[in-house]
């Protein structure tokens, strides 16, 4: 418990140290092309318009816009499934099971400790929460699980007085999110950590690193104040998960055989289609991600969003396949797929910043690195990431921060600038939280299975179970 | 009677299947195999990375024969299987003691064919 | 013919009691809860609105109310692929391709069928359509299907007139749903019955069964005017589906090799991929269920469902997740997807009525259930259910029922006996109806395949095809 | 490009012959029913509302057009993920990787070549493209890869001054749709094209081909004026690809093995599961892919469809399943499948003019031809095609577009004839077009991979790894 | 002693190893095949064309026995996997020279069971 | 010559076919198999029923080898795949009559290797 505080107390320094008011409002990421909204709004000032009419209209407006986010939130939902197929796909059928339990605990747990405490830790700003003796009040965190049922708070949850959307949507939305942070983490370490271990990493990454990082910038804390931008995530979904990726990859080490007298083996994926169908339920959820993360279905912005979010992904796919089948005479759809993926973690931070054609250059752009980050992670690095999750999310993660200081609305030295610092701010606690928190792991239940269990495949080893019962297939070649 | 087994290209199987059948050889049991041999393998890319194939499929075929099928069958084999490039394959022949039909409990040189 | 009509006799007892006689309006389920309409309306009250300017605006918000229930409809559509993923992955290879025919087929069939009869049966109120004869009249069962496409008839169906949607809409929406009865049937018979009588069954399921029986309380039927409150359908489609399935799987019995000396032997299933994204697919389509179920774009409830909806589910994982790693040392991931869906059936009757918390509770309780049921109906009752439909579909039914009257908004003691009432109201003519079913199908054609087409698998014998051409799979291990 | 630039003049003869001037204006589809908006308009003329007010609701009235195309748009992107499914299930496990890198790579060029200069060659009408030199004017048809970020251009395509969506979304929706014309050919073709070729062909038939035919009936050219009705695609989209499918397998030849002494012979595919859930994700995208069509989020309209769409592919699937049970004594599930692509198919050119009864007659009929075209093309053209693409996607868009000369609200002998010379005017220019490139590619590069290659399997060949790695299979059975 | 190699309906599997149990046979090895024999194959449709399926699913067990063990092991897989139809598939048997087990390095007589 | 046919544990085959190679065993063949043995299987849970699975993977090799390879071969195999620990597999010889190279219709001894 004490450690626990400590660690949130690490991650808090920033925000001690500028003594920000932040206030509980909503984010607004409307900020920079004028929307419907605004419009609408202006119109009203025109001309007087009669205040009941304008409620009506506003009423039904208010219907459209939350609808968009639920249906944003469930749309996020299927990243489950993409992740855990893309996962499962990569890597071999001895661990498949286990890969798919992770991935559909990530889910719920996630969704519980987010419920518990993270939707309030990222929202309310993080300065009610840690009080005057530096201790979580647990009151304010565990705001959204403990709220009442009667008519009073009801009605000031579920109208407009909230948001453009209830506050249960914003939790539906946000929560769906938070998820796939861990998620990415699971990726990374697929084949050889104790399940009891990544559950418990999970469950506070999701409840306590991510939103409490979040909060710095859609909390509307101090980054924001600094006027950090990260439309949908780049940093702050992606790279916090792909540092949790990497620093515990690191500290697991690599899968038995995927290193022999230092020379790098590869390891290839037991289904293909898996894979692909995966990919591409993660590029339909991301529709939802980005066309979601406008917080209103402004017609505006979610169209915008929307297509700099497919041509990202087109760009990003075309780009590393062509690159891989210059590099290694061969066109690789394993490094296609990552090449989508990385084009749309590169454009979820400036997705609604970017004209058409700069939406291409950041795809084309995460295509080219993504299939160098692969390589130089595996060969150089010598992590052993089964499903290139550090590649696609931390390494992309990071470009398209930057990104949005090179290309788009907000281009410019001093926010390129403002960029890196966000980068880095996120770095450095997220890599000591989650040292921190693997190391403990590592010290007390341990962090990896038993040799013997990895080659049998954590399927029989952690849940007594195959995944392909019937099926003739070689283990370990 | 001798039990022959063939190691020979996956995608040959139809072709060897075609010649024994015009030696009347009918009979015969198959099943997928990795195979290590001559032909060294081939080095494939998997996301960047090199890597060594070298247990390549084939087809392992099974015949029991009475003694005066072998060479025929053998004949037709290699005719079918060989393309002249390593990995073609191996023959494999062995004695055979005994042979039962579990339908009728027949043995031997009835049962085998 | 003759049987038929004394099946559907015995279906109709209590209308015919009461001599009710029901509207033919939709179900307007938001009766706790104030909605944004009703708001509206006040608003409408309050000041004086130029009628032709309220009229725009109502318009436009018809379009919303209908935009959601059709996309709720194909949320709901994507729920049978689920199914389909779902039984296919926890059965033996041997039978895939039967298990997809028959789940793609209750999809066609049930959409025709539906059309056919079982539309107008649910909705106009069911003694429309006994006439004093006590014969069915076929004119005002059939009006779906030859609904004229002349203008006339169009301005009716196709305007607000109707409700907060159109007639089409509320078609498609119910007509996915009513689907959904049927296959869950499907899973628990899955690898012996009989292709052409599962599809006849089928067919009168969804065409007489279940429409008749949803007519009690959503045709605003004589259980509705009791108070039974189902929202989304855990008695009127979960449970009915699950005591079909109960019915036929005992008249069935167990799958050769179940049953060893009396011991009951597990019988895995043959891809884990496959019953996981098929488990999220129905999670997906789930929240159309429960949201569409508002049935209207209303921003309060379906926010509200949409997260009680996804608490439950997470809830229920996680708690059969702990529970089978508790009590078999390893944690079980078919049980873990169970537990998914046993909290998402056991919140869909009060998915609008409960708070954030009891919606957890439900679904931990729902986790627990699934398991120990999983266990007593394997065990004790040796009745064999491949897939587990009878304990997430009958038993966490009769739960989720229940729990209305215990939690959420509407509990109370006398709904408690409400909601008993209503599930043994559904319970008797629901066994009964298919057990006269199965019993005919049984005493004609037969049910059950021969043991050695079984033993080959289904998949040669009733179709002559294989799932998995080419793969090396032991189809009796 | 000489030879490009006499391609396109072939492409252009109707419209160079015409000499219309068709205007930019987007389709309108709602013109025979009655639609919402159209109310709208008409309750504005009758009192006279504060056009301060009225901009208000319309402003309202495009957020929820423009939200439901680009939804609709996202559920088209579904049916990529769908077609790759079914093309890898129902051919062999050798060729996977193939398939799902084709298709990967199909959504990727699609959307590039769609926005460098298909989606302006298609819309702003075809004569601003070919000059008075008859040659390409870069400058128009570049117009959305080109589009400027700074604010003036933003706000004339963002806003409802575009049409009831946004430009963006337009494109949003019309770029999901224009790489599925070219994914219909990837079927056909499958196990035996060179990849380079593939996508070569895909590029150009995706950037040329298919805008240019396209801009004949929706960018308001020479077909639509003189009254053809292509509703969302029958010929436009699906003959035109079937077209090309057509071409391309007739250039390729079969498959070794498909046809021994001139008998055909089956080659099963390698996953039913991968195939079923295929056809139901193409089947849920349809419902964008129609539904979108309406190109607003009208009720009345949207609804129609819907249900129309719904309808025939269950009575399509359905007959499929049946006919193939009376012929074959055992029900083929792909059969099943393909008849529920045709029912979707055939219902596609007059989803929002057919009766409910019509939709299914239309499904019923589909089904019936599907099965006996599959074959027909099997055992009489003898053309291999792996998938029955040829029999989905051309001969049942043949069926759609003259039913709307037979059924609904448009029949009649003219407008019969009028569909029939829609028919026969997009096939002559498809097939010559197919045969240029395709007789190109083979003169240059080659169409074909070596026979050993085809044989080990094009995932080996062409991409140096395996589907199922770890599986034992057999490639050659 | 002997090798033995039967060849078996695949769903007879369960049926021979109660046999062989009953018999005290308790080891043996499992893989799968394609058989063609008597059996000709069965002609079934995939979309509308014959397809005729020559190649069929069998059972292939392997075991290692003491000359003493035989006869009864033969009995018990006929008994158990005989339905009198064709197909019900063969056994094969050669002789063993040496049998070593890898965890104690024992031979023989003592390594088999 | 002679047949050599190793039942080993699946995760030790690389470990085996590393130590051939050190002995200049390039050759061979491999299957998956199900084995039972003295290891007798062990109990899982499925849907919180028991499982007893006493058919558990193993890794089948064929090698065939002239006479004075066979005791570097089974020496390799043996110290590769012991753990010690029951289910480490077992080694059969038997004997090889004939061996032919497909590709070049040599035999024997020359085909081999
Ligand atoms: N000594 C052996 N023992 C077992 N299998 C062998 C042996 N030699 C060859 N094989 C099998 O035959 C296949 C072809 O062998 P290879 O030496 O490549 O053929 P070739 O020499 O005829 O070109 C191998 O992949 C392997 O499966
Ligand atoms: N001569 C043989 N060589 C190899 N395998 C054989 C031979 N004869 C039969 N088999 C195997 O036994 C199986 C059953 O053979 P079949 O002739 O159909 O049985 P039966 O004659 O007992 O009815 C075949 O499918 C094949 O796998
Ligand atoms: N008599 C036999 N016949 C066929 N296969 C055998 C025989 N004995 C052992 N095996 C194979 O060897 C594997 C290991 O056998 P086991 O008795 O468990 O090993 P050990 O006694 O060396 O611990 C078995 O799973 C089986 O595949």
């Amino acid at each position: 418990m004490l450690l626990l505080t400590a660690l949130v107390a690490v991650l808090a320094w920033p925000t001690l140290a500028q003594n920000d008011t932040n206030t509980a409002d909503p984010p607004d990421t409307a900020e920079v092309v004028e929307g419907e909204a605004a419009e609408l709004a202006e119109a009203a000032e025109d001309v007087v318009i009669d205040p009941a009419v304008e409620d009506m209209v506003l009423d039904v407006k208010f219907m459209i816009d939350n609808l968009w986010i639920l249906l944003a939130g469930c749309m996020v939902f299927l990243m489950h499934p993409g992740f855990a197929c893309v996962e499962s796909g990569l890597t071999r059928s001895k661990n498949t099971v286990n890969i798919l339990f992770k991935n559909t605990m990530i889910v719920c747990i996630g969704l519980m400790t987010y419920a518990i405490c993270g939707f309030n830790l990222m929202y309310p700003g993080f300065d009610e929460v840690v009080g005057i003796a530096g201790v979580l009040d647990i009151g304010a965190v565990s705001g959204f699980i403990t709220v009442a049922g009667d008519q009073a708070s009801q009605d000031a949850n579920l109208t407009k007085a909230y948001a453009d959307y209830t506050w249960y949507a914003d939790f539906f939305f946000q929560a769906m999110f938070a998820a796939t942070a861990a998620t990415i983490v699971s990726g990374a370490v697929a084949g050889r950590i104790k399940l009891s271990s990544f559950l418990i990493f999970s469950a506070v990454f999701v409840g306590l690193c991510y939103p409490i990082l979040g909060s710095w910038k859609w909390g509307e804390g101090w980054l924001h104040t600094r006027g950090f931008y990260d439309f949908a995530g780049s940093t702050l979904v992606h790279s916090v998960g792909g540092w949790g990726a990497l620093v515990i990859a690191f500290l697991l080490g690599p899968r038995i055989g995927k290193y022999v007298n230092g020379k790098a083996k590869a390891i290839p994926g037991h289904s293909m289609p898996l894979a692909a169908v995966g990919v591409f339920l993660l590029w339909f959820g991301w529709f939802g991600f980005n066309g979601g993360s406008v917080l209103s279905a402004d017609a505006a912005l979610v169209s915008l969003v929307m297509v700099t979010t497919a041509m990202a992904a087109a760009a990003g796919g075309f780009t590393a396949a062509m690159v891989s089948w210059v590099m290694d005479k061969k066109p690789d759809l394993s490094m296609a797929l990552n090449g989508i993926l990385g084009g749309l973690v590169g454009i979820t931070a400036g997705a609604d910043q970017m004209a058409v054609w700069e939406a291409v250059v950041i795809g084309v752009v995460a295509g080219v690195i993504v299939y160098f980050a692969v390589i130089g992670i595996d060969r150089f690095l010598k992590i052993d990431d089964p499903v290139g999750a550090i590649s696609v999310h931390l390494v992309c993660g990071i470009w398209g921060t930057l990104a949005v200081g090179i290309f788009g609305a907000m281009a410019g030295v001093s926010q390129f600038f403002t960029q890196l610092l966000g980068v880095v701010a996120y770095a450095i606690p997220t890599v000591i939280f989650c040292f921190a928190v693997g190391y403990i792991l590592k010290a007390t239940i341990g962090l990896r299975v038993e040799e013997v269990e990895e080659q049998q495949g954590l399927d029989i080893g952690e849940h007594g179970m195959e995944a392909y019962s019937g099926f003739q297939t070689f283990s370990n070649v | 009677m001798k039990l022959l087994i063939a190691y020979i290209q996956p995608e040959k199987l139809n072709a060897v299947k075609q010649a024994l059948y015009e030696k009347s050889i009918f009979k015969m049991s198959v099943t997928t195999a990795l195979g290590c041999g001559q032909q060294k393998g081939f080095h494939e890319h998997y996301r960047g990375t090199e890597i060594e194939v070298n247990l390549l499929k084939k087809t392992r075929i099974e015949i029991a024969l009475n003694d005066e099928f072998v060479q025929p069958t053998v004949d037709a084999i290699c005719s079918a299987a060989r393309t002249g490039s390593i990995g073609d394959g191996k023959i494999f022949i062995i004695t055979l003691d005994e042979c039962i039909r579990i339908r009728t409990g027949e043995t031997n040189g009835d049962a085998i064919g």
